[in-house]
């Protein structure tokens, strides 16, 4: 059995390890998986999901860079008999174009940090800085909208600053600085919420380096659960992260083998869980865990 | 006496442009140019963008003498990566701080080595040369992380991107010391001229006796290095090595810097210290649209309408007409 | 043809421009006449180039009014110019390289079939043009592919083409050969005879007496006189461009004293390259000249650049004094103490953008090497010194090369390697652009050079200057050295026959 | 035969004799449905690389294309999302925009004597900005002219499809063909590429040509931009980031000279052709992890452009004009 896989790229540590657990998945089952990164470009991911179609393999995985665009190469693909599962995204073309899409709730990822966030302030006072993905990439929209849906009715949480950290510790750690700068020296702050663990990373350096002490002076929460958010929630010095599980591929398979064989169709939407780790859950353990897969 | 007022003419509208853009960031962040001494180094927001203004400042270096030679460097962000990248794993297999060091420098070399190669050797364009590497080169940091980012913890690497040296944070002290550096090396030698020479005319040099082969892949290997430092210090800063990220897009910012720093990229005659200068107006631009606190969205927009403005304020054109002129005789 | 009665076809009244640093123009007035050549004289940088320029539109006026048949005119820009019938040939070649031929003849008004180029009634348009000079080439091939001399016809062509009323020639005879020159002042007689008003810039005194009706003199970017040429004293002339005396040239044909037993200092053997050059044997003795005349096109550029190993040989070894070299490139060359002034001096000589100091110096510094500059002191002593022994026209050592004159930017490059002491000068087409006074400097000096122990190599189309200063004249036809002649043998005559037909040393080898 | 077309020959041959390469290893790549698919994948890549074909031959470079692509898809998207309009007058609209947008910056560069590459760079920096302050989300397309579009295609022998958008990019090649060597517009272009000094004297309208060149290429670019939108039915602040090193990549590896002068817009052609080939490729290896497929296109890319360099070399020295420098 040959599949295909359209991954979107390596632009992140997180998306390494999909990518290694993908691979795992498939030789577990004695899948033939042919891989294709796109460079972060869907132009490139619908020319290999048409070189995948025109090799005829049996089923295509889809990491989609982007919710848009896919209803004519999905529809050739269903044309010839290709079944599709989207990964960890979500397209918005008609579901009928696809088989299943696993994956977890952008959005809903945002509403458990947020809601994190207000049950440990409480009725404080709350200044929140954001840093935000990449500027129009899909989890930086529904990341920062769910956030605030998360906090919404709770007057006391203010979102004073937000700027985008391009997903990477440099940016990350560079726009926390500037942060820091305006809002008093971070005195003004209680709060980072950052839409990935990469950039919390880089902006609890910036808090460490301003004389302050992330996790407790600066409340850190961010998504993602990457091992080494962990290693800084062993040490006090991030609060909680929002896991978002790089492995896709394992129910992905699941579902297509019960398709093939017994004709069994599966729901359109596998959610995985949003699991929320605070430092009360043994970092540690979790960092031994994850460290091998490839982040 | 006659060459310092050359060079301050030379200089002038890069820094009545730097003043502009601080002058205007203090205006909308008042707090901007409050200066502190504490922990044995100097703080405040200048400090910061001279800080964070590392890596552009670094690459434009070595970006100079390339576009001095006609030529271009589009590798220098990947390069970046690809030395971060090996000295982040040297210094987590347990290499010493001197081994890890070399071996990330000598990549750089061994990078600008093979640009050099290309460009004057094989005689491919150097866009088009330094393309290849720099499409390539992000996969080779890649293929050294394995895709994921390498972490460290050895502080004395971490201290070239977090620490303090002389008051300044290091970084700074890097950059400022390789600027020098490295202007003494053309200035004080005849390296500068003969540059200029064949970035002007490559055939009429190498006719003149001037070794234009040689002189090339030394002007990459010098960019090569330059990006090597920088790959270095972004490395060391966030403690870890992000192949992915590391130094993407910075081959613009650094040309940028070049051209912001009144140098031709036809080649010849250049000004390493308008560079640097040009790249500190980058770095400026960069923090003021960050403490300004506009919707990132409106970045883009700000930093081109911002750049343009610059450009076309120093551009030959209306520099002709004197404007920007009488007012930077006025200014020093 | 130049009577009294001849209507005024071109006139400018106090054309004024200034550089920075040069006033080139300072309120010239020029009038030229339908049907008469006008000739227009002066030393180097004088300001002839700026004067056309500024008539052309090439360059902004500062001031001053020009008129055509009467009517006041305003170019903006060349193409202004043209389009008021008067067509240019600017003093380097300005074609484009990247073009054919044909493209570059017909520029802007290529022949069209339903708006598109037609490439066949292009190509045989072209070739109608340029048959008119006796020149039969391929003309779809690059411009590139041809000599200088070659894309220094096809610039005439283009300019007669494009002249309904004025043709305005800077040094179109530069590179020329003689017969190139007699061809080219036929189609010149024959435009006078339609009554177009010629402009005609040159440093050749005999071609001015020869072609021009009337000529203007220039010197300092001011009008010093017009005459009419019959009955003009030559070196009334001279002294009128020069501001100053200049003793009439007398010299004796073929030098000699040289010892030719002795061992040569640079010995070519079998040197050569497939295509480019039959494979030649050459001795260069202390203190010789050695004289290279041939037609466009013989092979003598490309000789020149074998020995200075500026293109690959494939055959053949040099010594010096006995020793064998090993030459792969001008690097090399110039450590063997060889020097080389190349024929085109835009492409291959200026280093445009920078100083006349650093021209100067270039060639020395790159032999010393770059971790020893030269003083900066020393630079600006060195540079002084041979603008003023050469007489370069430049308000100082810090004006870009690119933006002296054409004869003064030659004479930086002669700097250039003089300064580096060579023991073996190659000098293609030296004096090409050089105005009379400074052509007897260069000349003397060539003299002056080998009589202090340089070898030199000249090439150059002026027979006359040849004969002047050599000790020995190689001849160099289709591609081969065919004939050498030494002593009393080097004479004009001699020349021209020995390139015309085989002589008994072709015979001989 | 002509030297100057050496490159564009050797292009060819170098082309062929990889997709012969390919067709060994996989002999599903000579199927009708992957050259199908060469077409329609690659026809924003191609007509941008007309488009910009044209700057390079002029001496001049145009990094903004991408971003003009990403901002008319965008702008395609939210025009017809917020208004009633049809597509074509949005179309119009659009390619007006994006042309004058074109102009603009060559008129910078030419009053300004900015360099192009500088002038382009913010011109990239201004047009994906503004496709973010438009709209960060991306935004579906969803209007009936599109689904007729897209369904429009000749379904080749063997299940290949011929796209309207693959044929729009040969006619644009087509059309970019005649105007670059057989217009004197073309000529112009060239000789700009030869030396702007040179060409102002000898009567070149450098001030028009210069402008016309930047509102081809912003025309071009807007273009593919709906060319763009037709493939993926949304318009995407972040798309076809990078297109223009690609476009960039598929015209000098085509035989056109980056310095200007020398080139040929149907080389681009078999440019844009082989940088999808390498793509193809990659895709039917399957193996490669994301590291080795950089390494790989870079591999490809320098094996490539040696491979041009040493063909057109030896066919060069060969063909013994000795006149060559
Ligand atoms: N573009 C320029 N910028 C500055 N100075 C210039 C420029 N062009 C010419 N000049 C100066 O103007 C003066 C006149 O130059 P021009 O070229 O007209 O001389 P010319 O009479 O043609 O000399 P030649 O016989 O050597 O060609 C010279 O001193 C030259 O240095
Ligand atoms: N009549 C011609 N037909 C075709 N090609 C020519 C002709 N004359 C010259 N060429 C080309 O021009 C090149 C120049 O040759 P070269 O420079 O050695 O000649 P030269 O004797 O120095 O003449 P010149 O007076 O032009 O400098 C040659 O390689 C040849 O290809
Ligand atoms: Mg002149
Ligand atoms: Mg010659």
């Amino acid at each position: 059995q040959t599949i295909g896989f359209s991954q979107i790229g390596s632009e992140s540590g997180w998306r390494a390890a999909e990518t290694t657990l993908t691979r795992q998945e498939a030789e577990k089952r004695g899948i033939d998986l042919k891989f294709a990164d796109a460079q972060q470009k869907q132009e490139n991911q619908i020319r290999a999901i048409r070189s995948f179609i025109a090799q005829g393999v049996d089923a295509i995985l889809l990491a989609p860079v982007v919710a848009t665009g896919w209803d004519a190469v999905l529809k050739e693909a269903q044309e010839s008999d290709i079944p599709v599962v989207l990964l960890d995204r979500q397209v918005d073309s008609s579901d009928d174009l696809y088989l299943t899409a696993v994956g977890s709730d952008l959005h809903h990822e945002g509403v458990v940090a947020g809601e994190w966030l207000v049950g440990e302030v409480g009725d404080k006072e709350c200044n929140v800085v954001e840093l935000q993905g990449t500027t129009g990439s899909s989890p930086a929209i529904k990341r920062k909208a769910g956030f605030e849906e998360g906090i919404a009715g709770h007057d006391n949480i203010k979102i004073v600053r937000s700027q985008t950290g391009d997903f990477t510790r440099a940016k990350g750690k560079e726009v926390m600085e500037s942060f820091l700068k305006a809002e008093n020296g971070g005195k003004n702050i209680c709060a980072l919420y950052a839409h990935n663990d990469d950039m919390a990373v880089g902006a609890i350096q910036a808090i460490k380096e301003a004389g302050l002490k992330p996790g407790s002076d600066i409340l850190v929460v961010s998504i993602d659960a990457v091992p080494d958010i962990f290693q800084a929630m062993a040490a006090g010095e991030a609060n909680a992260t929002v896991e978002l599980t790089p492995n896709m591929a394992g129910p992905a398979f699941d579902a297509l083998a019960a398709f093939m064989d017994g004709g069994t169709v599966p729901p359109k939407f596998i959610q995985t869980e949003s699991k929320l780790y605070t430092q009360k859950d043994d970092p540690m353990k979790v960092y031994e865990e994850k460290k091998g897969l490839g982040y | 006496m006659n060459g310092t007022m050359r060079f301050l003419r030379r200089v002038a509208p890069q820094i009545a442009t730097l003043a502009v853009v601080l002058l205007l960031i203090g205006f909308v962040f008042p707090g901007f140019f409050d200066l502190s001494f504490a922990n044995g180094r100097l703080y405040g927001s200048p400090i910061d963008i001279l800080n964070r203004g590392a890596p552009v400042a670094l690459l434009a270096i070595g970006m100079t003498l390339v576009i001095a030679t006609g030529g271009i460097d589009l590798s220098v962000g990947a390069v970046m990566a690809i030395c971060g990248a090996i000295a982040a794993s040297a210094i987590t297999a347990g290499y010493g701080l001197p081994a890890t060091l070399l071996m990330a420098l000598g990549a750089g070399l061994a990078c600008g080595l093979w640009n050099g190669v290309l460009v004057a050797v094989v005689g491919i364009q150097p866009i088009v040369a330094t393309l290849i590497l720099m499409v390539a080169g992000r996969g080779i940091a890649q293929l050294v992380t394995e895709g994921t980012i390498l972490t460290f913890t050895n502080d004395g690497l971490a201290f070239l991107g977090s620490g303090n040296l002389l008051g300044l944070p290091t970084p700074v002290v890097i950059w400022l010391s390789m600027g020098a550096l490295v202007t003494l090396l053309v200035r004080r030698t005849a390296l500068g001229m003969l540059i200029e020479a064949v970035g002007v005319n490559r055939r009429a040099s190498m006719l003149a006796g001037v070794n234009a082969r040689l002189l090339l892949v030394t002007v990459y290997m010098v960019s090569g290095l330059c990006a090597a430092m920088a790959g270095i210090i972004v490395a060391a800063d966030i403690r870890g090595a992000d192949a992915n990220n590391a130094g993407l897009f910075l081959e613009l910012d650094a040309i940028l810097a070049v051209v912001i720093g009144g140098n031709s990229l036809l080649g010849g005659g250049f000004s390493l210290v308008a560079s640097l200068i040009g790249a500190i107006i980058i770095q400026s631009v960069n923090t003021g649209i960050l403490v300004a606190g506009f919707p990132p969205e409106f970045n883009l927009v700000i930093k081109a309408v911002i750049v343009l403005v610059i450009l076309v304020v120093q551009s030959p054109a209306i520099h002709g007409a004197g404007v920007l002129f009488s007012f930077a005789r006025r200014s020093p | 043809m130049t009577s009294g009665q001849a209507s005024t076809l071109l006139t400018a009244s106090g054309l004024t421009k200034t550089f920075p640093g040069t006033r080139a123009l300072d309120g010239v007035d020029f009038e030229l006449h339908a049907g008469e050549v006008h000739a227009l004289l002066g030393e180097n940088g004088a300001g002839k180039s700026t004067l056309i320029k500024c008539l052309t539109g090439a360059y902004r006026r500062d001031a001053g009014d020009i008129r055509l048949d009467g009517a006041s005119i305003d170019p903006h820009n060349t193409l202004d110019a043209q389009s008021l019938g008067i067509g240019t040939v600017y003093q380097e070649v300005n074609l484009l390289p990247n073009l054919t031929v044909a493209e570059n003849l017909l520029l802007g008004r290529q022949p069209r079939r339903f708006g598109f180029i037609a490439r066949k009634a292009m190509n045989g348009e072209g070739r109608e043009m340029l048959s008119r000079y006796g020149l039969d080439i391929d003309v779809a091939r690059n411009l590139d592919t041809y000599s200088v001399a070659i894309q220094q016809i096809v610039a005439i062509a283009r300019a007669v083409s494009l002249s309904g009323k004025v043709l305005i020639l800077d040094e179109p005879t530069a590179s020329l050969d003689r017969d190139e020159v007699r061809m080219l002042f036929d189609v010149i007689r024959g435009l006078r005879r339609e009554g177009l008003g010629i402009v005609f810039i040159s440093h050749f005194l005999d071609q001015v007496f020869e072609i021009s009706d009337r000529l203007t003199v220039l010197r300092n970017g001011r009008l010093v006189g017009v005459r009419d040429v019959a009955g003009l004293d030559r070196l009334q002339l001279v002294n009128m461009m020069l501001g100053r005396e200049l003793a009439e040239e007398t010299r004796d044909h073929g030098r000699t004293g040289i010892d030719y037993a002795a061992e040569p200092r640079i010995r070519f053997s079998g040197t050569g390259r497939s295509g480019a050059i039959a494979p030649f044997d050459l001795d260069v003795h202390r203190g010789e000249v050695v004289g290279v005349a041939g037609l466009l096109g013989s092979g003598r550029t490309e000789t020149a650049e074998l020995m200075f190993a500026a293109a690959p040989k494939d055959s053949g070894s040099v010594t010096k004094n006995g020793k064998v070299l090993r030459l792969a490139s001008p690097r090399d060359a110039i450590a063997a103490g060889f020097g080389f002034s190349p024929e085109d001096r835009k492409t291959s000589g200026i280093i445009a953008d920078m100083s006349v100091r650093e021209n100067i110096v270039l060639a020395l510094q790159a032999r010393i090497g770059w971790s020893r500059r030269i003083p900066r002191r020393r630079q600006r002593e060195m540079a002084d010194d041979y603008i003023r022994r050469l007489d370069i026209r430049t308000p100082d050592a810090e004006k870009p090369i690119g933006q002296l004159s054409g004869g003064n930017q030659q004479k930086v490059l002669l700097a250039r390697w003089l300064a580096t002491n060579p023991e073996f000068l190659i000098l293609d087409e030296p004096t090409r652009g050089i105005d009379v006074g400074a052509h007897a400097e260069i000349i003397r000096m060539i003299e002056e050079l080998c009589a202090n122990g340089m070898s030199l190599l000249v090439i150059s189309s002026e027979l006359d200057e040849l004969v002047a200063y050599s000790h020995r004249v190689i001849v160099v036809r289709d591609r081969a050295h065919v004939a050498a002649l030494v002593g009393q043998d080097i004479t004009t005559d001699r020349i021209v026959s020995a390139i015309a037909r085989p002589t008994n040393l072709e015979a001989a080898q | 035969m002509n030297a100057r077309m050496l490159p564009f020959y050797a292009t060819v041959v170098i082309f062929l004799i990889a997709y012969a390469i390919c067709y060994i290893q996989f002999p599903a790549m000579l199927s009708t449905r992957v050259i199908g698919n060469l077409l329609t994948d690659n026809a924003f890549l191609g007509i941008v690389a007309v488009g910009m074909t044209f700057v390079i031959l002029s001496g001049g470079i145009d990094l903004s294309v991408g971003s003009v692509i990403a901002f008319s898809g965008v702008f395609i998207a939210v025009m017809l999302r917020d208004t009633s309009m049809h597509p074509l007058p949005v179309f119009a609209l659009l390619l007006s925009i994006t042309t004058l947008f074109g102009a603009a910056m060559g008129l910078t560069i030419h009053a300004l004597q900015m360099p192009p590459f500088i002038v382009t760079l913010a011109g990239m920096f201004l047009a994906r900005g503004m496709a973010y302050v438009l709209s960060v989300d991306s935004v579906p397309i969803v209007h009936p002219f599109y689904e007729w579009v897209q369904s429009t295609y000749w379904l080749m022998p063997g299940k290949g499809r011929l796209t309207l958008i693959g044929g729009m990019m040969l006619l644009v090649f087509l059309a970019g063909i005649l105007l670059a060597h057989r217009t004197r517009f073309g000529t112009n272009v060239f000789a700009l590429g030869g030396g702007v000094q040179t060409a102002r004297l000898m009567g070149v309208p450098v001030a028009r040509t210069t402008v016309l060149i930047y509102a081809l290429s912003g025309l071009l670019a807007g273009l593919s931009g709906i060319v763009f939108s037709f493939y993926t039915s949304a318009g995407y602040s972040l798309a076809t980031v990078g297109v223009e090193l690609d476009a960039i990549a598929a015209v000098v590896i085509g035989g056109t000279l980056l310095t200007g002068g020398s080139g040929f817009v149907a080389g681009t052609l078999i440019g844009v052709l082989i940088m999808g080939l390498i793509q193809t490729y990659i895709t039917f290896d399957g193996t490669l992890s994301s590291w080795w497929t950089k390494i790989v296109i870079g591999a490809l890319l320098l094996g490539f452009i040696v491979l041009q360099k040493g063909l057109v070399g030896l066919t060069g020295r060969s063909a013994g004009t000795a006149g060559g420098r």
